[in-house]
């Protein structure tokens, strides 16, 4: 029950890097010396917030290395945009790694929509054999704004832009075939906005997949504590940052 | 200069004044990869009732200015489970007290029963403030009679101090203080989280599945402050100050105005170490301030 | 599309909802330098007593979370200067509200018929809940039955329309409003201070030379917003919300649940300009929303 | 009664000028195009601050020319912090020139304890004959730290640190001395830390001296609405924001 080594840690700031016209931005902290698994996530809390915003915010590991642990983010609200603010050298409170990450997986199918990405870039990365992975995006700005290049190419990775309602229902379309067609080969992986998960859940279940989702619940601590994260699961009402964020498809109702 | 920690409450001592606050520091064991639970004063764990409870469907919690609603509805394990499997794994150096939440007189007094018979536990809370339940909860506490009836009877069946929680959402909490210390209440606990409300206007609904909620953070510190140095001024016993306690200075604040100690509860959330730094922090503080002891400071408050 | 910012609050018509709260925006001139006094719905002034009154000593205010305390204890020029000198220099275009405070029954009637009187006020609010006076004040605001007497007797007095103000230090604010809408009141309007207090322990001392104060500000905006929709959901008399309005969504929020107009307080001292700014804000908010009067949003909560 | 000309604004930061080892630091913001008097002060608000600090913070004006408005602060708490953190272009919502400066004074003697230096330099500046002021300047960091050059050598000036209790004394009896030699002579006007100002205060009345004192009390508005600042004064307690922060000595109850 009493995990070892998940300590509250003040990093170091040593990039906050912006893409220049886009809502996003990458945040190099330095490294935390822990193991990590892919779909895990940090709690982050920069030193100058003092009550308001009064809790961290929770963030994907993006990837995590003895150089760098990263993080990317959307500027959405009070605290990105702090983040956004951070300067080299401005210390950051951070706990984790945290939760339960993906499955190891010989072959997964990844389906990420929007900032969903970040996990995957983590899991692309430490995969032994990214020509195994197939990774299906959709996305809303850009591709240039993501870091579509740092998956490598030997995964089987395809993007696709929606910018209007038809783009969406067409994703979706694209999304059930290659679930549908997927099931049974492998595992499947998803993250990214809520209505994004819930169509894929639907496929997910429907198609009996063995199917895996990532929860981007509201959290406080994301330690378990506070009980306001909950998932609702065939075992109750349960936090999305322990038995969480990565949940099995079937045991989940959205 | 050496500065000695320790403070009664009732029987119950307490090698610091640090007790986590009830609903927000778990079942304790969250915390341990975070400090020592050894080192803290006391561990109040998350309400439990005689059933598991899947508390409020979600969303339960928002964050608002320097504070937080929350409707969580007491969720927990209930009393079987907890004793069973949590109980075993908390540090025996520490006290355990337990929050207890029930929804009548008659659940209350056969959890108190279950409670006081398990040696590991140090005290009972009674947690007759919650605003997050239809039933019981705040309302035992907002009529004196009704919660001096309750303390009375959780107090014949029970041999451990008991420890009475206080909601704010009263006209007079003198008077509630009052009713429950002539009930025997051994020591007692406040402030519990004011109601609350947020709403979104994007979609014209509640921020809360639950309507309502308890506010609770920095934000009501002041609101705290107030209720707790009035009660220590009308009460005997020992009182434990609790709302929107997040540093060392809080702490002293609480206990300049009279509180014998306190409870941290949000702040687990800002970082789940904030109670350990707290207890670390504490003496270092009271050494620049020249306090040896809390003899010379509870209550010193000059008006 | 055009928007429709005019709400009614009983026979008093308003351009906007945007009114000041008492004690946070002088006498309305302070103010002129930052802004167009015309712009706004409405601007209920300090509050006014019979006589002059000094008030507190200082120190009269402290900052908290997202908050702030004061205990300016009602200073101000007293009644007859204020119709002389301050009245005179406020638009006409622009509905005046005088709150009013008076520590007797008598008094308040002798304060009402004067301004009654007075042409250029518009209504009356009775300010029946400051916690930072020793006489009147939260007392009557505490006790329905005093709250309703007091209500009834400046009703019988007066032509205007008569504002009470509510103070959030009860346990059942709903039963105050029923209290006084059924003896008259013309408008409700809550929340008054939260009773707060803040110590400085490097002096062992309260912050505030009065000990305790109001609390007000963002930080209390969920307990406002509570008790604003928990009274519109129970009287049928215009509902004006106040608590920790400093945004154009807060302002909706407490539309939505039921405010037939708000006022803003705090929020003046963070920027002069403030309510000018909302006066702006307001109706570029409401096309975004596709709100084109609220008539489609006073209420209109999806619960 | 209705002033024109007070807007609220929001200024661009120039510049941050932090004297490195000390808690004082130069803020420089885009000029306010409206006149001044030196005492006057402004309040301050950094765009980034939300709720928490709530309130404005005020700041004698040390310099407003046409190409900057110049703050001279020590970092104490919370919002002097944020201050110390601004970059250049970063906004700051200021309104004022606020309250009443110190009167016209053909010859003055100038008594400054520490920050309250901060007003003085903008009147030597403004002076049309800065040979008829006298300054005595106690201060507790090394002299170095404070805008000393900034004021001419025209001025007669003398600094004298006080770092013990003695040092302390001996300054109290400088002062003494300073007032009871200049009364009658001209005006004498004080700034600084409440302590030195009540021991200013005691020898002004004594010597009946023409004498003004700066007060620095709490202010939450800085436009007279909250009664929050109040002096207690022979008309009673009025607004330090607006009544002050100058006062008649004679006219103060410390
Ligand atoms: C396990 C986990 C991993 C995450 N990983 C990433 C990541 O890698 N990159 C990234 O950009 N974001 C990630 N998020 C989301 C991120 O935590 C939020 O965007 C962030 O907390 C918003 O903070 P804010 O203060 O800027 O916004 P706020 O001011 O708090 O909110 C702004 C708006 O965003 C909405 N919002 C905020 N947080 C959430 C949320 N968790 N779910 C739904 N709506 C929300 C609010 O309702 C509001 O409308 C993750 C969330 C979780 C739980
Ligand atoms: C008219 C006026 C002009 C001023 N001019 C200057 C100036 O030119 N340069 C400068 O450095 N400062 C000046 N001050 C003081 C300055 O406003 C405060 O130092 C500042 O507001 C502190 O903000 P903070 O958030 O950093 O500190 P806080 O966190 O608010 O407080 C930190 C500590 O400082 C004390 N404190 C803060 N403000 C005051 C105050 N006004 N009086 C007494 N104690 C206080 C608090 O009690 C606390 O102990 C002036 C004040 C006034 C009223
Ligand atoms: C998420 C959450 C859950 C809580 N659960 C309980 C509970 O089960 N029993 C209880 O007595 N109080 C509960 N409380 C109230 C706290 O123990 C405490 O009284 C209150 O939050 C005020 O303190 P704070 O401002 O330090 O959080 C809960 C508070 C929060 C925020
Ligand atoms: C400095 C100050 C003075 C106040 N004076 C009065 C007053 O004279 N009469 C009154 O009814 N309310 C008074 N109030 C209460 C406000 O009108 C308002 O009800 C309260 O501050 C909550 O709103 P807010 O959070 O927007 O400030 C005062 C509040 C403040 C902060
Ligand atoms: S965020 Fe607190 S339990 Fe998950
Ligand atoms: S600061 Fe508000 S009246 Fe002076």
């Amino acid at each position: 029950m009493i995990q070892e080594g998940l300590l509250c840690k003040e990093l170091e700031v040593l990039e906050v890097r912006p893409i220049p016209g886009s809502p996003v931005a990458h945040l190099f902290l330095e490294p935390l010396n822990l193991p990590f698994t892919p779909g895990q996530f940090v709690m982050l809390r920069p030193k100058l917030w003092e009550y308001d915003p009064l809790w961290p915010r929770p963030f994907s590991i993006c990837d995590l290395n003895s150089e760098y642990l990263q993080i990317f983010f959307q500027v959405v609200g009070k605290g990105t945009n702090l983040l956004l603010a951070l300067r080299p050298g401005d210390k950051v409170t951070c706990w984790g790694p945290l939760g339960q990450g993906f499955p190891v997986a010989d072959r997964a199918l990844l389906l990420c929509g929007g900032m969903g990405i970040a996990p995957f870039i983590a899991l692309c990365k430490q995969h032994p054999h990214p020509e195994r992975l197939k990774l299906l995006f959709g996305h809303r700005l850009p591709l240039e704004v993501y870091p579509w290049q740092d998956i490598s190419d030997k995964v089987e990775k395809r993007a696709s832009r929606q910018e209007s309602e038809e783009e969406l229902l067409l994703f979706e379309e694209e999304l059930r075939e290659s679930i549908w067609q997927y099931a049974g080969k492998g595992k499947i992986f998803a993250c990214g906005p809520h209505p994004f998960l819930k169509v894929v859940h639907k496929y997910l279940v429907e198609s009996k997949a063995q199917g895996y989702l990532s929860l981007e619940n509201r959290m406080a601590c994301g330690v378990g504590a506070c009980l306001g994260c909950v998932a609702r699961t065939r075992q109750g009402l349960v936090q999305t940052c322990t038995k969480g964020p990565v949940f099995k498809a079937e045991e989940l109702e959205l | 200069m050496s500065v000695d920690l320790r403070v009664n409450l009732s029987s119950l001592n307490l090698k610091n004044p640090l007790l986590s606050a009830s609903g927000t520091f778990g079942y304790g064991l969250e915390f341990a990869p975070y400090g020592d639970l050894k080192t803290l004063g006391g561990i109040i764990v998350k309400g439990i009732s005689l059933k598991p409870r899947e508390g409020n469907p979600p969303p339960r919690i928002v964050e608002t200015p320097c504070g937080m609603l929350n409707a969580i509805g007491l969720q927990n394990i209930g009393v079987e489970k907890f004793l069973e499997e949590k109980l075993p794994l908390l540090p025996e150096e520490t006290p355990v007290i337990v929050n207890m939440y029930a929804q009548s007189g008659e659940e209350f007094v056969e959890l108190a029963r279950i409670l006081d018979k398990a040696e590991k536990v140090a005290a009972l809370e009674l947690n007759i403030s919650c605003p997050n339940v239809k039933k019981g909860g705040v309302l035992f506490g907002q009529n004196p009679l009704l919660a001096a009836e309750l303390t009375r009877a959780v107090k014949k069946v029970v041999s451990k101090p008991v420890m009475v929680k206080l909601s704010p959402n009263v006209t007079d909490i003198k008077e509630i203080a009052l009713a429950v210390e002539e009930a025997g209440a051994d020591v007692i606990s406040l402030i519990n989280t004011l109601g609350g409300m947020a709403v979104d206007i994007y979609r014209r609904k509640p921020c809360l599945k639950n309507v309502f909620g308890g506010l609770s953070g920095p934000a009501i510190k002041p609101v705290a402050l107030k209720m707790v140095y009035e009660v220590c001024r009308v009460v005997s016993v020992p009182v434990v100050g609790i709302g929107g306690i997040s540093k060392v200075e809080d702490v002293l604040e609480f206990m300049l105005v009279g509180a014998s100690a306190v409870q941290v509860g949000t702040a687990n959330f800002m970082r789940p170490d904030t109670l350990f730094r707290l207890v670390e922090e504490l003496p270092l503080k009271m050494k620049k301030l020249g306090i040896k002891s809390f003899q010379e400071w509870i209550g010193k408050l000059e008006v």
